[in-house]
């Protein structure tokens, strides 16, 4: 794999609500290769890059796209750009998820973490596997990519936290659980989750539980996210138990098997 | 065509620009943008001589114009770093210094001791990490102590041995003095300056490791500054470090002093800043008419009165 | 309603925003943009016994979030204030702090006895100006001077000192409890930071004085930790100064242990800046549901491991 | 006077050539205080404001225009600006060119100089005094402004230090002094001039030569422009004849009597 910096044009930029945006990029060679969990670093008015997560790629296209929540300066930047507008990227960065010998696959999203488990489903839709989703709101207001979740997968669980009009009323991890308890389980069956950290270690749990393969997305602070800084040190159980060590999120991560992860919550 | 190579002490670099420690890891990563053979040198991440976890996270947190990290020396060892690290680097193509930070004199002293059997070019004395509670910046602000272990370095190696040096000190010029006479080959300066950044609404600083180490173009005043005094203190070659994020910031190094610099965190910005900035000086120095980049060395003219 | 009152010491102030010394002139100016009787206080610009006619220019250079500045106090002196803007001062209706630096310890204690029959609220002994040659910084980098001359200028006036510090140092913590012990009321850290910027193809520092002060955003990290420290070194009030641009930073000095702040650089670039703060600060209260600005002070929690 | 903070919004954007242009600004309150030789300090994508002299002001259309030439970032960002983006402004500032009891206004402009007394001759027109305007270009590709000029003023002489096909051939010194030469002397006549310092120095002696009150506007770099950082200091003769003082340059100037200057150059 061989990543480098692109500068891309925004071909496509779709507001979802006030907060939410999809941006839709022309970035050929990354598009090409990338594959689901990973992200890209984008550069913003800020200091740093920014890592946002793919959340699909078009490699006939050309074209990736981006889903993006504003949570501060940079991100308010980025959502504010225009069509023609040109961004600088560094992708597709880190290791994604591992949908090797998968037959279902159940995705469980949270918040943003919605965005890149979208790819997920495409993928999983082109390789014919069985999708299941499972995307937490906040509320219906909130919701996006709801129709286009449909349209891929075999079955969704649209959960809302305030209750409202949605197929599930209570948080993301919840409607797992209640998903689980209904689904006939089939072997070599896997979780995928994205969003809160205190989300994805009850998605872990609830996965040991039912004794499904589960890998979470982890987010940390980053700087170069290409592996030589150090800074966004994630802590891994070590392959000899004994203890844990510093990996880097944006290159052994940002998508660990839950198992090694310690959970810092 | 423009003749960037220039001498620190007796090594000649193929340019001024080495890429600086903690911001280029072993160079594993940076061949997938650049050419490391085009590149002056690459200075290793710090190592200690055990294997070091480091802080936890989160490690970095952005600031204007700059960024503050608590890495804490995360690295695999100094042991580890011979067997696994260093033959690759050596076959990079460029010079390779080593930046090595004890937990007291005498484990300087043991990674010098086996680093002068390698061929490693230089041998960088971090005397100035923040982001740990032991040895390092303790002895970087005391020049008695500099001194001191840099002679004592200068015993067991006969590699050319540079001591970097934090800004976090009322005289740099006095803590420069020093490595001088404990007779440094050259000093680097500048590490990062202490900071912390805070979260309004926790109450917590963002850092987990409460306090980190300021880096980027918001310091490159006080580098540049540290240089200019520097370099009116002690005769050996400058290596100045700081904020630089183009050929011209480098250029404005040299000018201060430098003979060399060090490029760290726009690394982190731009995969392909060590390479950039090489072409950015050629092109100035065409413009400027200067055949050789070390013309620019040390010609500061201050305005008198 | 939120609450902003805050006491330095025995002075209550409407607000803790109070304009830095050099960034406000003598409020004149700042008339125009703010009510100035809204603001918690004015430092007056730096004075000193006989008028001075300041560093020639260029006095300012720009540099990455922040800027450098070498005026060099220029000021119509010490009995000209007293007769033609502090009477002005005085009516403008908040606290007003006069900022003195002095040749020598004579000059300082002349101006203090002077003060003392005068109605300011309180005098900054300006111990850390980096752009006049004699006095000033030279004692706020040693702090046997530093508590030498806190405690004569306790014993030729009644009003509140404030030890303004130099960031140029190892230790502030060790400057402040100097000032502490000198019998202070209160510390401001800090001044600017020592610096430098350069005109490549001049190959001349930018400032005619050569080196300058720097300040605004890009110091924020460096000050922020400063408080931090000093509020774990001395039990006198701080005033925290450095790159505060905005509400927000406003309430992290206070989280590391200020009491009141003071805005300098964002003057400069907002003449509104003091006044957009303040509002920013009740904003940001109600969103915190904090009822007293002061519930702020000093509860940065740190991270402990 | 009371200047303040005005967020404004660019209605035209005239591009002059690759390194100049001039921008209309919507700033009602500004336009209708400004005179000639006041600039503004506009906000760009750098940590200080920039000064730029006020080129034109319409009160009855409620605009300003500034000609503005790329001399580093700063400038490069407020050029590309385009029309509906809007800038912060503080105007209007500083102490202007005084026309009090001029019958013959002669203005000597060197490069971006030639700008801001564009206003100077507009003013003079208005008020029916006889408009002389000498304009400094490095060539006739760089000239700017010429037609305007023509249609304001009595007479105008363009100055090309190339030597190309303009009205005079070297610098716009050379040219004043041969004006002069050839200029039936009239009482109060004034000469003001902006542009390069050593420009204006020249401009000053050859005005005390020919007994001509003479106006110059002096440039120094600002942070605040508006009195209160004291870093634009220039150099001018104190009254009491003991020596020079400093004084602001945004605020006392930037426009002095030239008789009062200490040159630095
Ligand atoms: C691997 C990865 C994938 C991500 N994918 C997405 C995505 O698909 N969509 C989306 O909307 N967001 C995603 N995020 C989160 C996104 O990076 C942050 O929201 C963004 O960095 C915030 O920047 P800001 O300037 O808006 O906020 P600020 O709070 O001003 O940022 C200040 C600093 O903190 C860092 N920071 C703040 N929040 C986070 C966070 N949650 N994670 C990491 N760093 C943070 C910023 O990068 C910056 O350095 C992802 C993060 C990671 C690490
Ligand atoms: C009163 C006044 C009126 C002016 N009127 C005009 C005008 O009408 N049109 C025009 O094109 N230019 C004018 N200028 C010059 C203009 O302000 C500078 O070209 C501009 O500030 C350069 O900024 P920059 O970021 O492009 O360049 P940089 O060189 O990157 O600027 C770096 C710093 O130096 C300062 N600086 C650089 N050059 C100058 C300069 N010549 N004068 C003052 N400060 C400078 C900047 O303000 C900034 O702080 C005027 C300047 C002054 C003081
Ligand atoms: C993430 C990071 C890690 C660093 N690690 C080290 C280190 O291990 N040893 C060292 O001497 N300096 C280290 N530094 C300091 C840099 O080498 C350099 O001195 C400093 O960042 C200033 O230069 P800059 O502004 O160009 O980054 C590190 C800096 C950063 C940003
Ligand atoms: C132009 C300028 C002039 C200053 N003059 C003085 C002064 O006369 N006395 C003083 O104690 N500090 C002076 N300072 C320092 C400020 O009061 C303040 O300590 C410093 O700028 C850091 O704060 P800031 O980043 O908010 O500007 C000056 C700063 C600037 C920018
Ligand atoms: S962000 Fe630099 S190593 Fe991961
Ligand atoms: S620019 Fe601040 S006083 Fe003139």
């Amino acid at each position: 794999m061989r990543t480098i910096e692109f500068n891309c044009p925004i071909i496509d930029h779709e507001s979802i609500n006030g907060q939410t945006v999809v941006l839709t990029l022309e970035a050929p060679a990354i598009a090409q290769i990338a594959y689901p969990g990973q992200f890209v670093n984008l550069t913003s008015n800020q200091f740093l890059r920014r890592p946002i997560g793919i959340m699909n790629a078009d490699p006939a296209r050309g074209s990736i796209q981006l889903g993006i929540r504003i949570a501060g300066e940079g991100t308010r930047f980025l959502a504010k750009r225009k069509k023609g507008d040109i961004l600088s990227l560094l992708g597709p960065l880190g290791r994604g998820f591992n949908l090797e010998g998968a037959r279902r696959v159940i995705t469980v999203g949270g918040g943003t973490g919605v965005f890149p488990l979208y790819f997920v489903q495409k993928v999983c839709q082109a390789r014919d596997l069985e999708g299941i989703a499972v995307c937490g709101y906040r509320s219906l207001g909130d919701s996006f990519l709801t129709d286009q979740y449909k349209a891929l997968t075999c079955q969704t669980l649209f959960a809302s936290e305030e209750g409202d009009d949605m197929d599930f009323s209570g948080h993301a991890v919840a409607a797992l659980d209640d998903l689980l308890a209904k689904l006939p389980l089939v072997p070599e069956t896997r979780i995928l989750t994205c969003g809160p950290e205190k989300m994805m270690a009850s998605v872990a749990a609830l996965a040991d539980e039912y004794g499904i393969s589960c890998q979470v997305s982890l987010e940390e602070r980053m700087a170069c996210g290409i592996g030589v800084c150090l800074v966004c040190a994630c802590k891994i159980k070590r392959g000899d138990e004994q203890g844990a060590e510093y990996q880097r999120c944006c290159t052994e991560g940002p998508v660990f098997n839950a198992e090694v992860v310690e959970w810092q919550i | 065509m423009a003749d960037l190579t220039v001498c620190v002490g007796n090594i000649p670099f193929a340019n001024p620009v080495i890429a600086a420690s903690g911001t280029f890891g072993f160079g594993r990563e940076m061949r997938n943008f650049q050419n490391l053979g085009r590149i002056g040198g690459i200075c290793s991440k710090g190592l200690t001589l055990l294997p070091r976890d480091g802080n936890p996270a989160p490690r970095v947190a952005e600031t204007a114009s700059g960024m503050l990290n608590s890495v804490g020396l995360q690295n695999p060892g100094f042991t580890s770093f011979l067997a696994n690290e260093l033959p690759f680097m050596i076959d990079l193509g460029c010079r390779i210094i080593v930046n090595i930070a004890g937990n007291d004199p005498e484990e300087y002293l043991e990674m010098c001791r086996r680093l002068d059997a390698t061929s490693v070019d230089a041998i960088e004395l971090n005397l100035s990490c923040p982001n740990v509670k032991e040895g390092c910046m303790l002895i970087g602000s005391n020049p008695e102590m500099i001194e001191k272990l840099v002679a004592a370095a200068r015993q067991v190696t006969k590699k050319p041995l540079w001591a970097k040096l934090t800004p976090n000190v009322t005289s740099i010029a006095d803590m420069a003095r020093a490595a001088e006479s404990g007779g440094a080959d050259a000093v680097v300066l500048i590490n990062t300056l202490l900071g912390i950044a805070i979260d309004r609404k926790l109450r917590r600083p963002i850092l987990r490791n409460n306090i980190g180490g300021l880096s980027g173009p918001a310091i490159k005043p006080i580098a540049l500054r540290m240089v200019a005094e520097t370099y009116r203190a002690v005769s050996i070659p400058i290596v100045g470090v700081g904020g630089i994020m183009s050929g011209n910031d480098v250029l404005e190094f040299m000018i201060a002093g430098a003979t060399a610099v060090e490029v760290g965190t726009a690394n982190l910005i731009k995969p392909t800043a060590c390479q950039d900035i090489i072409d950015e000086i050629r092109a100035i120095m065409e413009l400027d008419g200067v055949s050789e980049v070390g013309q620019y060395t040390g010609t500061l003219e201050l305005w008198n009165g």
